[in-house]
């Protein structure tokens, strides 16, 4: 931390007193606390959540992380959806990036009832895939200087996702939802003239990333508002199921596509970023790596894919599809990281049980109420969306 | 149970009845939902007598459109492209605001859970009137994909007036600049006056709104 | 920290103020939807069938089927199209994908602006949208993109070699796994069920196929049709030519499914799945003539209704035409045998070799029986009546058939001609193929037809197996004559036919008289339509009778004549065909309850 | 996996074991060894990651289900834990002292499931519903469709047809 | 300083004219900084139709007699400004109510209005107002440091304090100008500058995403009106204000335009590209550079 001779009152008098465990004694009896409400009408939070802080002066003491705003039952509408029917549904888990529902819930039914995937299919899946990773850190990567005040960056980001969008308009048929990896295969091949259009997106993207390096990256209100400023410390990675670039930014170099590798990622070549600063300025920029990374996966993925094939395996009668009983847990990697799908079939042909387990449930719950303790509130913000937290994977 | 007595269980402490000692020793009696919060019925706003004047204040009121800034469900995900270059809707004079007190145009993006839709009746009854409501895909209008979901609510126009829908799940940000664009018709022509509407019905939105909402644990209308 | 670098970077950011903005100057008016774009719906409504299955599909509930005025109900369309709500739409397009006519689309049109609530809903097709004539929009994919199997199950056939010689059964059925994956394909849009005569639970019996519930399945059989054996052998599955799958595929075929589930459920447990342990008898009794498939059915449902059922048969065995006008290997006698003693197992009993009319009279009948149901078929061939047909050597192809089956030596020459288009024409083709691959070892038959190929009444499958088995088919020749020299027959001359009907539908065949062909042959099979016999309703009942059009007995939707006691049905009202007889006979069974019931 | 499973059958009752990937193995335990199994597993076997833990409603044998699914970041291999728990006052001990992010996990189970778990912070909290009083939402005995039918004003004029019984009652209505 | 009716009357027009000169400048400015972000922006007008919209909105709520009187104290602290600024140099009728002491008198008013609106705020109630005014206070003290710093350094060079009297001393060509001949002061004013003007990365007060929206919270409709109006006012005279310390004054009115929408450019310039301090740090940066440059100043001038 750094000291400075300006720093009044920096080593003032704790309050709240530090307890025997460890936590802080708060009093609120006493009237010196304020409760401020961050959410869920607030333009820093991301999505539709609240934060309960409770400060003194701008510090903040105990923090509450309520959710539930998005609630829709997910996982009770699922258990009365065919599995053609949960396709449509399940994509509403994350609007940021509906793509990996798309494709968990696909592998997962794949897996139970032994569908081979054809192979245009699955690198149209890994396509899409990136795409998605692509359109979400576009939002994500300048949306961290947007919380700071950068709005500028914002605009270029959203601009150019909206050219991902039309990319993806063209090749699904939805601009945000857009219900193509579809148990079995997918459901359309690529338009004509498709990949010189991404293509040139690719290289307006490019551009884009050399842009926001130099207005957020070597920016010194950025850097001054960011450096040291929600730091991760490497033993919570474990304790808090930390994953993805928040774990990558404390060292830990986890990624599902390197690990577990799935669709063609082993026929790609691509290196994940860590580092062990791990403070908002860290993850951020992991993120901007990932963003180069990706625009790289994509070019690799246009060079090496096949144009033409069957593109949906032949799967028994969607009207009355029954899964064989059994049960797995599929993941792939999604920009904020580990995002799985815990599917239990019974033998219906309806799913028992689909469970999610979003990288926000963990990020913005627990590790964020335990990260906020002591940060100032112009920072809560910031710190919650350098965790990439996405409400509607953690209330379903 | 009755209606009241559900919604006396889950008031909150806080907001209980209680007595408290004054700094100088008196023991007042309060009532958070009475004293705390302005909770006056609110009237019935007219428009302006002279037809010229309201006329043009109608334009004024079309051509500045200040929407909340809080999104409720996915459709939020469109709001961003509908106010950064690739839509640019400052272009027709919706600009965003963070706090509902300056707002006038309130987006309902999408599926509303009984959480969200408390938050949503407290931040509209707090922006000022004229006041207009955009109801944004399939959810708004009868559920949409969360039609038997026992948490979101199936029709917004049960719980607030709504002046325009617009079909899809999500729309796009075109689809919205048409909503808003309808809206500004609307606005020119006086026919959105939708904000006299939920007071005149003040009753019935409140009854439905209290039906679901059992956590209620603010005062009947809070400004 | 920060050094210079980081304070003068950022102001590159400024360069964008000389650069022209990005933003799309007119996006209300510029931005069409992708080619692909799912937006709104669209529907075909003149290929669309309302099979409904776009709304089973629809995880949102927001599509009804609603009955539009100008489509009403007929085969193979249930006159319902389907109705979008566009406050339950998620866009999807699962609706697309499934729908089975293909008739289903969306456009790429997405803005739809309204202020009232209740606007969002409209049939698609019917209701006129702005997008009703956009090109673009969401299809369905292709390159194997299904979402049920278009092309059907095959089913195991013997070879031609191995088939010609002998009458074994030449359709083997299906084994387990094909059938639960032929009846995977069905949507359960219940189309067929109006279609088929007898108005049978197909899709739920194909349903009991995919549980595995076989017994379900038989029970659900017999709900209207007491052969099942017989029918999923011999149907002519009018169902499988309305099925909403055969519009861009192959029909589900039906009638296998439901041999299937016949052949699996052994005959010995028939009454324990069927519940028929023990009937309740009510102490009437009733008379059926004939044991073809009306009788029989009639006696069916009668029996277990309770009432003593007699049924009086002419020939030595029961089943009327199914025994006697269809070879055995389409039809083995076992399986006839198996519907039959299930029926008899009843408690029905049936008088062999009684010619009602002659051993007895109907009006006797009517006295000694609460009531009587005739279902006497028909079993008199008819001539072409032209010249020569009077010769010897000209049969007729009903009486042939019976010969086969009651193993009479029957006349087969080295060359036969045929003369007819039908099933029956392609049953005595085949059966005399048999026999003269038997007796000559080679098959020299030629059968011509009025209709053209594309018209032939017969099942295309008939006329394509006739041809793997040496049968020459010619259709498309009017026979003139049949050329007879010495007395024997040397062949047929024919003309080529036209057309059948004039314009106002009557039948009326028009020939080419200048392209005239001869068919060599030692032996001419007439086939064209059978006619009935209905000398055993002798005169003071006669008289009480009405007729219809066409020397038909009139009768009323119970299938009962002007008697009172007299029912009527199979193929003398209705038909000619086995599915037809069992419903006729179901109904007459009902109709006679209901008659002896309010009596 | 399979020599790491088995090593572990002999320290722990593992009733069932069903290995799904060759990554990724479910087995069964009883609701007793869990939480030492769990320990076990994180400290001495390397399973740091806790991926998730829920549960699932087998309502037809009156049991929960409950899944805890553990992640070995180095060996890349997937454990998944079953244990049954009886329906009727369900109850399981708390995990939230291994790992910080378990006592969220609870607190959903609790609220949507009604299975309890003593001791872990803020359990009886509501995390996801707000003002609900009535059986928790994902009980497989809860109908969804139903409530919602009762309690949000389904929008009127709706009505469909189904394709065979229409055309019964257009073309043979007597039949 | 006669008060007559006609001075009167001119001053009301040029309050007039600097009224629609503010709310023209914020719509150019929103518009360049639209281009920065690759879009059109707003039309030019639409800060008239937003101040329209505002006063046409129907109901009001008010939280008490502060609440009301927030706004008008912030009101009366622009035109407060205004009334005794010289707009343009050696005309009659431009110069306002400037007398000799009127640099003082305005360093007062700049912290009038935001007295003002921390009373109005404040009963508000809003926790957000709360939070915001006294950021906004803190922020605004330390933004006056280096500014008083620098006008002292320039009473010390002028020998007045006198706004009339400073522009005279520029006179000449843009080498009198206090920005050559006083650079010091000047860089410490324009740093404090982009602090008063409220943008980032000074604009912790009133940001949307740390703190919703800072003191206007609870403001709407009339009240959010008058703030509007004021804020157009404030930005024209406090532009005009230093282009009267610093930039040699105006002789006509093109001359204001273009230096007051210069000046006004510098702080959205720098603005556009970066995000904002923290409240701390914004205060200990302006206790560190402006405050360094300004005591250097006093020093090179005394």
């Amino acid at each position: 931390m750094n000291k400075h001779w300006l720093n009044i009152g920096y080593d003032r008098s704790k309050y709240p007193e530090t307890g025997v465990d460890g936590n802080l004694v708060i009093d609120k009896t006493a009237h010196k606390l304020v409760k401020l409400w961050q959410g869920p009408n607030h333009p820093g939070v991301t999505g539709n959540m609240s934060i309960e802080l409770t400060i003194s002066g701008d510090e903040i003491v105990e923090a509450k992380t309520h959710v539930g705003y998005l609630h829709r039952g997910f996982e009770k509408l699922f258990e009365r959806r065919k599995y053609i029917q949960v396709f449509p549904t399940c994509i509403r888990l994350c609007v940021a990036e509906p793509d990996y529902n798309e494709y968990n819930l696909a592998a997962s039914v794949e897996e139970l009832s032994g569908i081979e995937v054809p192979e245009v299919a699955q690198w149209l899946r890994t396509l899409v895939l990136e795409m998605a990773r692509l359109q979400s850190l576009l939002r994500v990567v300048p949306g961290q200087g947007g919380t700071t005040g950068l709005g500028i960056g914002v605009q270029w980001g959203v601009y150019l996702r909206d050219l991902i969008l039309d990319r993806f308009e063209e090749l699904t048929g939805g601009r945000v939802y857009h219900m193509y990896i579809i148990p079995g295969g997918v459901r359309g091949l690529l338009p004509e003239g498709f990949k010189k259009r991404l293509k040139s997106t690719l290289k307006e993207i490019d551009e884009f990333i050399v842009n926001i390096d130099n207005l957020m990256f070597s920016n010194a209100v950025f850097k001054k508002r960011t450096i040291g400023v929600g730091y991760i410390d490497p033993t919570w990675v474990d304790s808090y199921g930390i994953v993805g670039p928040n774990a990558r930014a404390a060292g830990f170099k986890r990624d599902v596509r390197k690990d577990y590798p799935y669709l063609k990622y082993n026929e790609l070549e691509f290196d994940p970023q860590t580092a062990t600063e791990s403070d908002i300025y860290t993850r951020s920029r992991i993120r901007w790596h990932d963003l180069k990374m990706t625009v790289d996966l994509i070019q690799q993925i246009l060079d090496k894919m096949p144009d033409d094939g069957i593109i949906r395996a032949q799967t028994p009668n969607v009207l009355h599809w029954k899964i064989p009983k059994g049960e797995t847990y599929v993941r792939s990697e999604s920009s904020r990281g580990e995002y799985g799908f815990y599917v239990v079939a019974d033998g219906t042909e309806y799913p028992r049980r689909i469970n999610l387990r979003g990288p926000s449930y963990t990020h913005a719950v627990s590790l964020l109420e335990h990260m906020l303790i002591g940060a100032n509130i112009a920072d809560v913000a910031s710190i919650m969306v350098s965790l990439q937290t996405c409400p509607p994977e953690i209330e379903r | 149970m009755k209606e009241t007595d559900i919604h006396d269980k889950f008031l909150h402490e806080e907001n209980k009845k209680r007595e408290v000692i004054a700094p100088d020793g008196s023991i007042i009696e309060i009532d958070p939902l009475q004293d705390y919060f302005c909770d006056a019925r609110p009237q019935i706003n007219e428009p302006f007598k002279i037809k010229v004047i309201e006329k043009f204040l109608n334009w004024a009121r079309a051509e500045s459109i200040w929407v909340l800034g809080f999104g409720t469900g996915c459709g939020s995900i469109e709001i961003p492209p509908l106010v950064t270059p690739r839509f640019d809707a400052f272009r027709y004079g919706v600009q965003m605001r963070a706090t509902p007190r300056q707002s006038n145009a309130f987006i309902i993006s999408g599926y509303l859970s009984v959480k969200t839709l408390k938050r949503v009746i407290r931040s509209y009854e707090q922006m000022q009137s004229p006041k207009y409501v955009i109801a944004l895909g399939s959810c708004t209008i009868n559920g949409g994909m969360y039609w038997d979901s026992y948490n979101t609510i199936n029709r917004l126009d049960h719980y607030l007036p709504v002046d325009v829908y617009i079909a899809g799940c999500m729309p796009r940000p075109e689809a919205l600049l048409a909503g808003f664009m309808k809206l500004k018709e609307l606005i020119k022509a006086g026919k959105a006056e939708k904000a006299n509407e939920y007071i005149e019905n003040l009753d019935w939105y409140k009854a439905n709104q209290k039906k679901i909402i059992r956590d209620w644990n603010m005062p009947d209308y809070n400004w | 920290m920060s050094s210079l670098k980081d304070i003068l970077m950022p102001f590159t950011a400024w360069k964008n103020v000389f650069k022209e903005p990005v933003s799309i100057k007119d996006p209300l008016n510029e931005r069409p939807g992708a080619p692909r774009y799912r937006g709104f719906h669209k529907n075909d409504v003149k290929s669309c069938i309302g099979c409904g299955t776009c709304e089973s599909i629809c995880e949102n509930e927001a599509i009804d089927m609603v009955a539009i005025a100008g489509f009403d109900a007929k085969n193979g369309d249930s006159g319902l199209r389907p109705k979008v709500d566009y406050g339950r739409c998620c866009w999807c397009a699962l609706c697309v994908d499934v729908c089975t006519t293909g008739s289903l689309t969306l456009s790429n049109e997405y803005k739809w602006v309204d202020t009232d609530s209740d606007n969002f809903r409209y049939i698609p097709g019917i209701d006129n949208k702005p997008w009703d004539n956009n090109e673009l929009g969401w299809k369905k994919p292709g390159n194997g993109y299904e979402f049920y199997q278009l092309e059907r199950v095959k089913m195991e056939e013997l070879h031609p070699e191995e088939r010609d010689k002998s009458f074994i059964e030449i359709i083997q059925g299906y084994s387990k796994e094909q059938a639960e994956k032929e009846a995977d394909r069905c949507v359960e849009c219940g189309i067929c069920t109006a279609t088929c005569p007898a108005h049978m639970g197909i899709p739920q019996y194909i349903k009991a196929i995919r549980n595995n519930n076989l017994e379900e399945g038989l029970r659900i059989l017999y709900d209207t049709n007491p052969l099942p054996e017989i029918c999923g052998r011999i149907c002519t599955h009018k169902c499988e030519t309305v099925c909403s799958i055969g519009h861009r595929g192959e029909a589900i075929s039906i009638r296998w499914l439901k041999r299937y589930i016949a052949d699996q459920n052994p005959s010995e447990k028939y009454k324990t799945i069927l519940e028929t342990d023990f009937i309740q008898k009510n102490g009437k009794k009733i008379a059926i003539i004939g044991s073809g498939p009306a009788g029989l059915s009639a006696a069916h449902y009668l029996a277990k209704m309770g009432y003593e059922v007699e049924i009086f048969e002419k020939l030595a065995q029961a089943g009327g035409m199914m025994r006697y006008g269809i070879p055995e290997y389409r039809l083995p006698y076992d399986s006839i045998d198996k519907d039959i003693n299930y029926i008899l197992s009843l408690g029905v009993k049936i008088h062999y070799n009684v010619n009602v009319g002659k051993d007895i009279t109907l009006e006797q009948l009517g006295k000694d029986f609460d009531a009587v149901f005739a279902g006497t078929g028909l079993h008199l061939g008819r001539s072409t009546r032209i010249e020569g047909s009077d010769h010897k050597n000209v049969y007729q192809s009903i009486e042939l058939l019976r010969k086969i089956t009651q193993g009479e030596e029957i006349h087969v020459a080295e060359k036969i001609v045929v003369i007819g288009g039908g099933n029956v024409a392609m049953d005595i083709t085949r059966s005399l193929a048999r026999l003269q691959n038997q007796k000559y070892g080679k098959v020299q038959m030629i059968t011509t037809s009025l209709e053209t190929e594309e018209k032939m009444p017969a099942d295309r499958e008939e006329v394509v197996e006739a041809r793997e088995e040496g049968a020459i088919i010619n259709p498309g020749w009017a026979p003139q004559k049949v050329e007879i020299q010495d007395g024997i027959i040397k062949g047929l001359h024919v003309v080529q036919c036209m057309s059948l009907f004039d314009a106002t539908g009557n039948f009326n065949p028009q020939c080419n008289m200048e392209n005239a062909r001869f068919f060599e042959g030692d032996m001419v099979v007439e086939s064209i339509g059978q006619g009935m016999d209905l000398s055993y309703i002798a005169e003071p009942l006669k008289d009480d009778i009405e007729m219809g059009p066409r020397g038909r007995i009139k009768v009323n939707s119970d299938f009962q004549t002007s008697v009172p006691w007299l029912f009527m049905g199979g193929d003398t009202i209705q038909g000619p065909d086995v599915i037809h007889g069992i419903a006729n006979g179901h109904r007459a069974a009902m109709g006679i309850d209901k008659y002896l019931t309010e009596q | 996996m399979k020599k790491f499973i088995k090593d572990l059958s002999f320290r722990f009752n593992i009733t069932e074991i069903e290995y799904q990937r060759k990554n990724l193995a479910f087995v069964s335990v009883d609701k007793e060894s869990v939480m030492q199994m769990l320990s076990y597993l994180r400290d001495t076997e390397g399973f740091s990651h806790f991926v998730l833990m829920t549960a699932v409603d087998w309502i037809e044998d009156g049991i929960f289900q409950l899944t805890y699914i553990l992640n070995n970041p180095t060996k890349k291999i997937d454990l998944a834990i079953r244990i049954k728990i009886l329906r009727e006052n369900a109850e399981m001990y708390s995990a939230h002292h291994l790992w910080n992010q378990v006592a969220t996990y609870q607190r959903e189970l609790k609220e949507m499931f009604g299975i309890n778990f003593p001791g872990s912070p803020r359990v009886n909290e509501s995390f996801l519903l707000e003002g609900w009083d009535n059986i928790p939402p994902m009980r497989r005995d809860f109908d969804t469709k139903k409530y919602s039918e009762e309690t949000y004003f389904p929008r009127p004029g709706r009505g469909t047809n189904d394709p065979a019984q229409h055309m019964k009652i257009k073309l043979y209505p007597n039949e | 300083m006669e008060f007559t009716v006609s001075k009167i009357l001119w001053t009301l027009l040029g309050l007039f004219i600097v009224l629609n000169w503010g709310l023209i400048m914020s719509g150019i400015m929103r518009k360049i900084v639209a281009r920065v972000g690759k879009r059109y922006g707003i039309p030019l007008y639409q800060p008239y139709i937003d101040l329209i919209k505002n006063y046409a909105i129907r109901s009001q709520i008010t939280h008490g007699v502060m609440f009301y009187l927030g706004p008008v104290f912030r009101l009366s602290g622009g035109v407060g400004i205004f009334l005794f600024l010289p707009l343009i140099f050696g005309s009659e009728h431009w110069s306002n109510f400037s007398f000799s002491g009127d640099l003082v008198l305005i360093l007062y008013f700049q912290f009038f209005g935001m007295l003002g609106m921390a009373l109005g705020a404040g009963e508000g109630g809003h926790p957000n107002s709360a939070i915001g005014i006294s950021r906004g206070l803190s922020q605004f003290t330390t933004i006056e440091v280096p500014m008083t710093l620098a006008v002292i350094s320039l009473a010390i060079q002028y020998n007045t304090l006198s706004i009339a009297e400073i522009v005279a001393a520029q006179q000449g060509g843009i080498a009198n100008w206090t920005m050559l001949t006083n650079p010091f002061a000047t860089a410490a004013a324009m740093l404090s500058l982009l602090g008063a003007f409220g943008h980032s990365p000074f604009n912790l007060v009133k940001a949307p995403n740390e703190i919703p929206i800072g003191p206007p919270t609870e403001y709407h409709a009339t009240f959010l009106g008058v703030l509007r109006t004021n804020a157009a006012i404030l930005h024209v005279v406090e532009a005009a204000l230093f282009m009267n310390l610093f930039f040699g004054g105006a002789t006509n009115w093109f001359e204001l335009i273009l230096k007051t929408f210069l000046i006004y450019f510098w702080s959205v310039f720098v603005g556009v590209v970066f995000p904002r301090f923290r409240i701390e740090q914004s205060v200990r940066w302006f206790l560190k550079i402006p405050l360094a440059l300004g005591i250097i100043a006093i020093i090179v001038m005394i």
